[in-house]
């Protein structure tokens, strides 16, 4: 799919217009918690597609760098919801084969859905467990919290099991990004 | 009810707001149904419940009235005796047999043009809705 | 007058491309021809220019028409061209009538055969119309030969010495105790960095002095009635508590008042006054006011009197009450001016929570000569910041406050970044979205800071903050912000911010609007009746803008557009003579049936009863034409001229019968 | 007063949470009815991989709700709270979505209809407890301990309808209630790391010693909390630190002051301990 197509893909879903409003201040780039870690922040990322550079955009790694705090939103100029913008570049580069392999956040979410779909619920021991496969270095970093919270008795591996986990294991998959209604 | 209904729309509008925005709309580009006839009044203040009836009785599809914002009228409060007005004749228009919702009454202001493609469109989506009256069914025959 | 069979002339305009691209023009005018009446159909490229209108007054003259219909454009644009058209051939300027097909039709439709539709219906219903228009006549009434101008800060001050200059007498009220306005708090102006003070002071003197201005201070007006060249003004002049006539203004009273600790509202409550206070050194008129709310005599009843005791003028009169003054001007100069943007809703920014973050006006009290700190920019704490951070934008560009740029901050935060470096050795660093500096020798200006050594970062600051980096730092501020050409996020440590908030209209300015009857935009600001070509008219008749009421301005389009104002208001007031409007009511007698139900509806009491023959009559000095008498009459003794039943409802039957006829 | 009650997956093992939610409601008589085989809501994983999934477990929590006869929903976890929030929002706008879901949710029996409250414990302990009711049962002596109130990040946003968005107060005015000394500080909407302190654990370090080190400087006691993965990430980054500040719920607090003791309470589970603080004679 080339660049142009994936532009409109973008365009078409419920804010991805809004993108048209950024003036480019960077009051999202300045107020992300994380925006250190980040090649370039959000409002570089909404150049980028303004640009037409998607795959770039889409290879980008500061969608999974957020934390979902909402700073951004909150200051916004021009009520641009960063968040949910974020959200959906994740989704549609999961769709398009596109998620940064750098990137650990995304193996945490599959742990933690992994951990969902089999119980229903979470426990933080199962998801680093999960996880912790794939990254034993920052399971490793973890033990010393969990044999602390072994300690408090503040640690349990499985969490309940309930019924509708097999509902859950059975969704089927969405539509990645949703639509634009108008 | 037909797919091609075209309906014809009455829209009365005051000279300092909504025809402002309606011309505003027009130097915007800001495209709507065809179905619209504006007649400039210079205040809804000046509008007679036989301008309505007489509209419907001749085959108007709907009625449209488009005044100032309540406060901003330019003749201190002629928007506001129209809507007292407009809502008595809501009941004989029902009684003449037409659905009171082919009567809208909206302040648009004279820097909405937006608001005023907004509107339009909107009105003449419900009037499709509604489908013709029957009253012009009536006048063919 | 003997009835004349209408004869009509359609002229349908391709405005350029703009309606010919849309709509089938060549179709029209064959439609347009077969309507009753009709007499010719035209077509022309530009109906509004000056071969279009001749082609009107040909046909006029040789073809006898005496009526005249035009589809073009709005007629909000060249109604009144064309009307001058008809009268200039020999025919009453009420026989035309304009069918919108370029707003309404060519500019708004998708579709060229619906275009074409629609624009038939409008000009078959503009004929219809127009075939049972009847002459109406104006009548010349005299202007009075005076003007009143609402706001006493530069543009209003400028707009009264023009005025007056040209002989005509003008009443300057502002609600302060003195006049002087914004710009009496700068210290320097922007770029050429005059002194405030230098150039403001002597046009307040200017201004007191001048024999055709009265200077009506700490008042308000009330109300105004009537029309263009003839508005009734009634003023209500607070009362000061203090005989202009006998004070002298030795300022004694203010040194012995003991109630003493209200924070100043001319230095930005950055220090304070006394109960009985004149607002600056400067000020004009000199004599001081008793403020009500804070006199221990007068607000809070006890014995006090310690004014009176010193004044050797025997000047304070604590028993003044309130004045009203009724006055009658032709013409009403409205210059209200703004108000800066409160930036406490940005919680981010820390206003009012950090004491260094100051808004540029409390900087402009710092900075000036006879301020808190008399000049010096010192912080709290008494000593000399070492880095300055100053924000723009603060409260524009943004949809949740003041969408629209404030036009002045730009260059104003650059004025500070260049005294900071003048007169402190501090680090100054501004931290802008864009640089809007679009005036003569502005984008110098710009260049010459950055050359003294001003850190300009392209980010807007996403937060200011007590929390440092370093543990040391505690204490100090921190400003967060994207710079957005190095990509960085930056952390800051700061001593001081100076907020450059936005403009905003001025408190009360829609209360001014509703008095005058002219209406607001979206932000607040007075709308005037033209964008471009009559950015000072408004449209109300005789009522003309200046300054900041209409938008946010710095001084010389201020001073500019305050010199306009008058201009348009003395040239009004040098005709010395206004038409009536003729789209007014009237009452037929014969009908009227005494019942005085019009009385009750008119809003501008333009109608009286005539006991005598027991009917209502209509003035048609008052009359606005806004119809409210017509609907309410019972007996359909009332009409609107131009805007009858008869001629609404032909217009409204030629929309919709015209389907039937031509389209089924 | 009664409620239905969205526990949420970390509530059980937060250090003394459940505790001391049960021994505030047995105090206030509120009733939490735990909505039956709730699951996990989602939280920003789903959002982040498969939008339709995450409003579907959304939706059967709500649907379960609904089968309850509740129409309010109440979560003691700010991202819980964010996400049912934020789902209801979307779902409410969204009604073909919502038969979609139906459709699916029609397999376990479920149904789901029309809007849902959703609403934090803090709030039903502010706004529905009474105050008198608190000042009835009140100590005297925490009147001089300084607590710094940290709301995290989603409870106020992204809309700000509970309170301010950056600068938010119900915690501070009702830990004053409580007749603790709320300090005035401005680490209390600054993000704390989230699920990012697994993955990127250095980083978020940072910003947690950034906070602490705020409410140090700032003279707290202590700092509470209302969200598990706030408290969590507080509670567990301070290793390093010289000045370690002890991190409680916000209805650990309300407990000491009703009287009750620290262990009941389940204050010996936090890893930053209390005790030091509480012996203390201010």
């Amino acid at each position: 799919m080339d660049e142009k197509n994936l532009q409109d893909i973008f365009y078409d879903t419920v804010y991805g217009r809004k993108i048209l409003k950024c003036i480019q201040c960077g009051t999202c780039s300045a107020s992300c918690p994380l925006t250190g870690l980040m090649e370039h922040g959000p409002r570089e990322l909404f150049a980028l597609i303004r640009d037409g550079d998607m795959e770039k955009a889409l290879r980008s790694e500061t969608p999974w760098y957020c934390v979902s705090c909402y700073q951004c939103v909150a200051r916004c100029p021009q009520e641009i919801p960063v968040i949910d913008l974020m959200y959906c570049l994740k989704r549609m580069s999961k769709e398009h084969g596109l998620v940064p392999g750098s990137h650990k956040m995304p193996d945490l979410y599959q742990a933690f859905s992994q951990a969902v779909y089999s119980h229903g619920r979470i426990s933080e021991a199962m998801v680093m467990a999960h996880y912790g496969i794939l990254h034993p270095v920052d399971a490793f970093k973890n033990i010393s919290v969990a044999l602390q919270l072994l300690k408090r008795k503040r640690l349990e591996f499985f969490p309940r099991q309930i019924i509708g986990r097999r509902w859950i294991a059975q969704l089927p998959a969405g539509e990645k990004v949703r639509k634009d209604i108008q | 009810m037909t797919d091609d209904f075209e309906p014809k729309i009455i829209v009365l509008v005051c000279n300092w707001c909504t025809y402002t925005a309606a011309d505003l709309a027009g130097t915007s580009r800001l495209a709507y149904p065809a179905n619209i006839r504006i007649i400039r009044l210079m205040c809804t203040g000046m509008i007679d419940s036989k301008y309505i009836l007489k509209a419907f009785l001749d085959g108007a599809d709907g009625v449209f009235i488009g005044g100032c914002h309540p406060g901003d009228c330019h003749y201190i409060n002629g928007n506001l005796k129209a809507k007292k007005r407009i809502s008595g004749i809501r009941k004989i228009v029902e009684q003449f047999g037409f659905d009171p919702k082919r009567l809208r009454l909206r302040w648009i202001g004279a820097s909405e043009g937006p608001e005023f493609q907004q509107n339009m469109t909107e009105f003449v989506e419900s009037i499709k809705a509604l489908g013709p009256t029957s009253v012009k069914d009536r006048m063919i025959l | 007058m003997k009835y004349k069979k209408p004869k009509i002339g359609v002229y349908i305009c391709h405005c350029g491309m703009n309606i010919a691209s849309k709509v089938d023009v060549e179709s029209v005018v064959e439609f347009a021809g077969k309507l009753d009446h009709v007499a010719v159909a035209r077509e022309y490229k530009f109906m509004c220019s000056s071969p279009g209108q001749q082609m009107i007054d040909n046909d006029i003259k040789k073809l006898g028409l005496n009526r005249v219909v035009v589809a073009s454009c709005s007629p909000r644009m060249h109604e009144l061209t064309f009307k001058k058209a008809c009268e200039k051939a020999g025919i009453n300027p009420h026989y035309f009538q304009m069918a919108n097909i370029r707003e309404q039709s060519s500019w708004v439709t998708r579709d060229p055969e619906e275009a074409t539709a629609k624009a038939k219906d409008l000009v078959a219903a503009a004929v219809a119309r127009v075939a049972f228009h009847r002459p109406l006549q104006s009548r010349e009434v005299a202007v009075k030969k005076s003007i009143l101008v609402i706001g006493g800060g530069i543009a209003g001050m400028q707009s009264a010495l023009s005025a007056a200059e040209s002989g005509y007498r003008v009443y300057l009220v502002e609600r302060e105790p003195s006049i002087g306005g914004h710009m009496a708090k700068f210290d320097k102006t922007f770029p050429t960095l005059d002194c405030a003070a230098c150039i403001m002071t002597p046009k307040m003197v200017a201004v007191d002095q001048h024999e055709n201005i009265e200077l009506l201070t700490y008042s308000e007006v009330v109300s105004i009635e009537g029309f263009i060249g003839n508005f009734k003004a009634k003023i209500l002049k607070k009362p000061r508590y203090v005989n202009e006539d006998k004070c002298t203004g030795c300022g004694v009273c203010m040194e012995k008042c003991p109630a003493r600790k209200i924070p100043s509202e001319f230095n930005e409550r950055l220090t304070t006054r006394t109960a009985i206070y004149s607002p600056f050194p400067q000020a004009v008129p000199r004599t001081p006011v008793i403020d009500p709310e804070q006199c221990r005599v007068l607000a809070k009843n006890k014995r006090c009197g310690v004014c009176r005791k010193f004044c050797e003028a025997g000047a304070i009169d604590l028993e003044q009450k309130p004045r009203y003054l009724d006055i009658e001007v032709g013409a009403v100069i409205v210059a209200t001016g703004f108000k800066a943007f409160d930036p406490t809703p940005l919680t981010n920014y820390g206003y009012g929570r950090f004491p260094e973050v100051y808004t540029s006006l409390e900087f402009e009290r710092l900075n000036n000569a006879t301020g808190p700190t008399s000049g010096k920019i010192l912080m709290k704490n008494g000593q000399a910041p070492k880095k300055v951070a100053i924000i723009h934008c603060v409260g524009s560009r943004d949809v949740r406050y003041r969408k629209y740029c404030s036009r002045v901050c730009c260059m104003y935060s650059m004025k500070f970044a260049h005294l900071l470096r003048e007169k402190t050795d501090a680090e100054v660093w501004e931290f802008y979205i864009d640089i809007r500096s679009p005036g003569k020798l502005y984008e110098e200006f710009y260049n010459r800071v950055q050359e003294e050594g001003v850190h300009l970062v392209r980010g807007r600051v996403a937060e200011v903050t007590d929390i440092p980096d370093n543990q040391e730092d505690f204490g100090r501020l921190t400003v967060i912000a994207e710079n957005t050409l190095t990509r960085q996020a930056k952390r800051l440590l700061v001593d001081m911010v100076i907020l450059s908030v936005g403009l905003e209209p001025a408190e009360g300015s829609k209360d001014v609007a509703r008095l005058v009857g002219i209406s607001t935009d979206g932000d607040g600001w007075m709308t005037e009746l033209h964008a471009k070509l009559a950015p000072v008219a408004t449209p109300v008749g005789g009522i003309f803008l200046a300054g900041c009421c209409q938008g946010p301005k710095d001084i010389p389009d201020t001073v500019a557009q305050a010199m306009a104002a008058a201009g348009e208001a003395t040239s009004l007031l040098s005709k010395g003579t206004v038409s009536t409007k003729t789209e007014i009511s009237y009452i037929d007698p014969d009908l009227c049936a005494g019942c005085q139900t019009c009385l009750q509806v008119c809003a501008y009491s333009a109608i009286q009863f005539d006991a005598g023959r027991c009917v209502s009559v209509v003035n048609d000095a008052l009359c606005q034409g806004c119809g409210s008498c017509s609907v309410a009459c019972p007996s359909g003794a009332a009409g609107v001229k131009h805007f009858t039943d008869k001629q609404v409802m032909e217009e409204m039957e030629a929309i919709l019968i015209q389907e039937c006829i031509y389209d089924r | 007063m009664k409620y239905g009650f969205f526990p949420g997956c970390s509530y059980n093992s937060a250090a003394g949470y459940r505790q001391s939610v049960d021994a505030i409601n047995r105090l206030m008589e509120i009733d939490l009815i735990e909505i039956p085989d709730w699951n996990c809501c989602g939280a920003t994983a789903f959002f982040s991989l498969d939008e339709f999934k995450a409003l579907a477990l959304t939706a059967r929590l709500f649907a379960l709700a609904q089968a309850s006869g509740f129409r309010e929903i109440v979560t003691v976890c700010n991202a819980c709270y964010t996400t049912l929030r934020k789902a209801n929002q979307i779902l409410s706008s969204n009604p073909e979505t919502v038969s979609r879901i139906n459709k699916e949710l029609s397999k376990e029996g479920l149904l789901m209809e029309g809007n849902f409250t959703v609403r934090h414990y803090l709030e039903v302990l502010y706004n529905d407890v009474p105050a008198e009711k608190w000042s009835k049962n009140l100590t005297e002596k925490f009147k001089n301990y300084k607590v710094a109130c940290y709301y995290g990040c989603q409870l106020t946003r992204p809309w700000g309808d509970l309170d301010h968005m950056e600068q938010p107060t119900i915690l501070d005015r009702f830990i004053e209630r409580l007749g603790f000394l709320p300090v005035d500080h401005s680490a209390r909407t600054i993000c704390c790391g989230a699920s990012h302190t697994v993955s990127y654990a250095d980083e978020c370090g940072l910003l947690v010693s950034r906070i602490i080190r705020e409410v140090h400087a700032k003279g707290g006691h202590m700092i509470t909390t209302l969200c598990p993965l706030c408290q969590f990430n507080l509670d567990s980054w301070q290793k390093n630190l010289t000045h370690p500040i002890p991190v409680p719920f916000f209805t650990q607090l309300a407990g000491l002051a009703l009287g009750l003791n620290p262990t009941e309470l389940g204050l010996n589970k936090l890893l930053v301990p209390i005790n030091k603080v509480l012996s203390r004679e201010l």
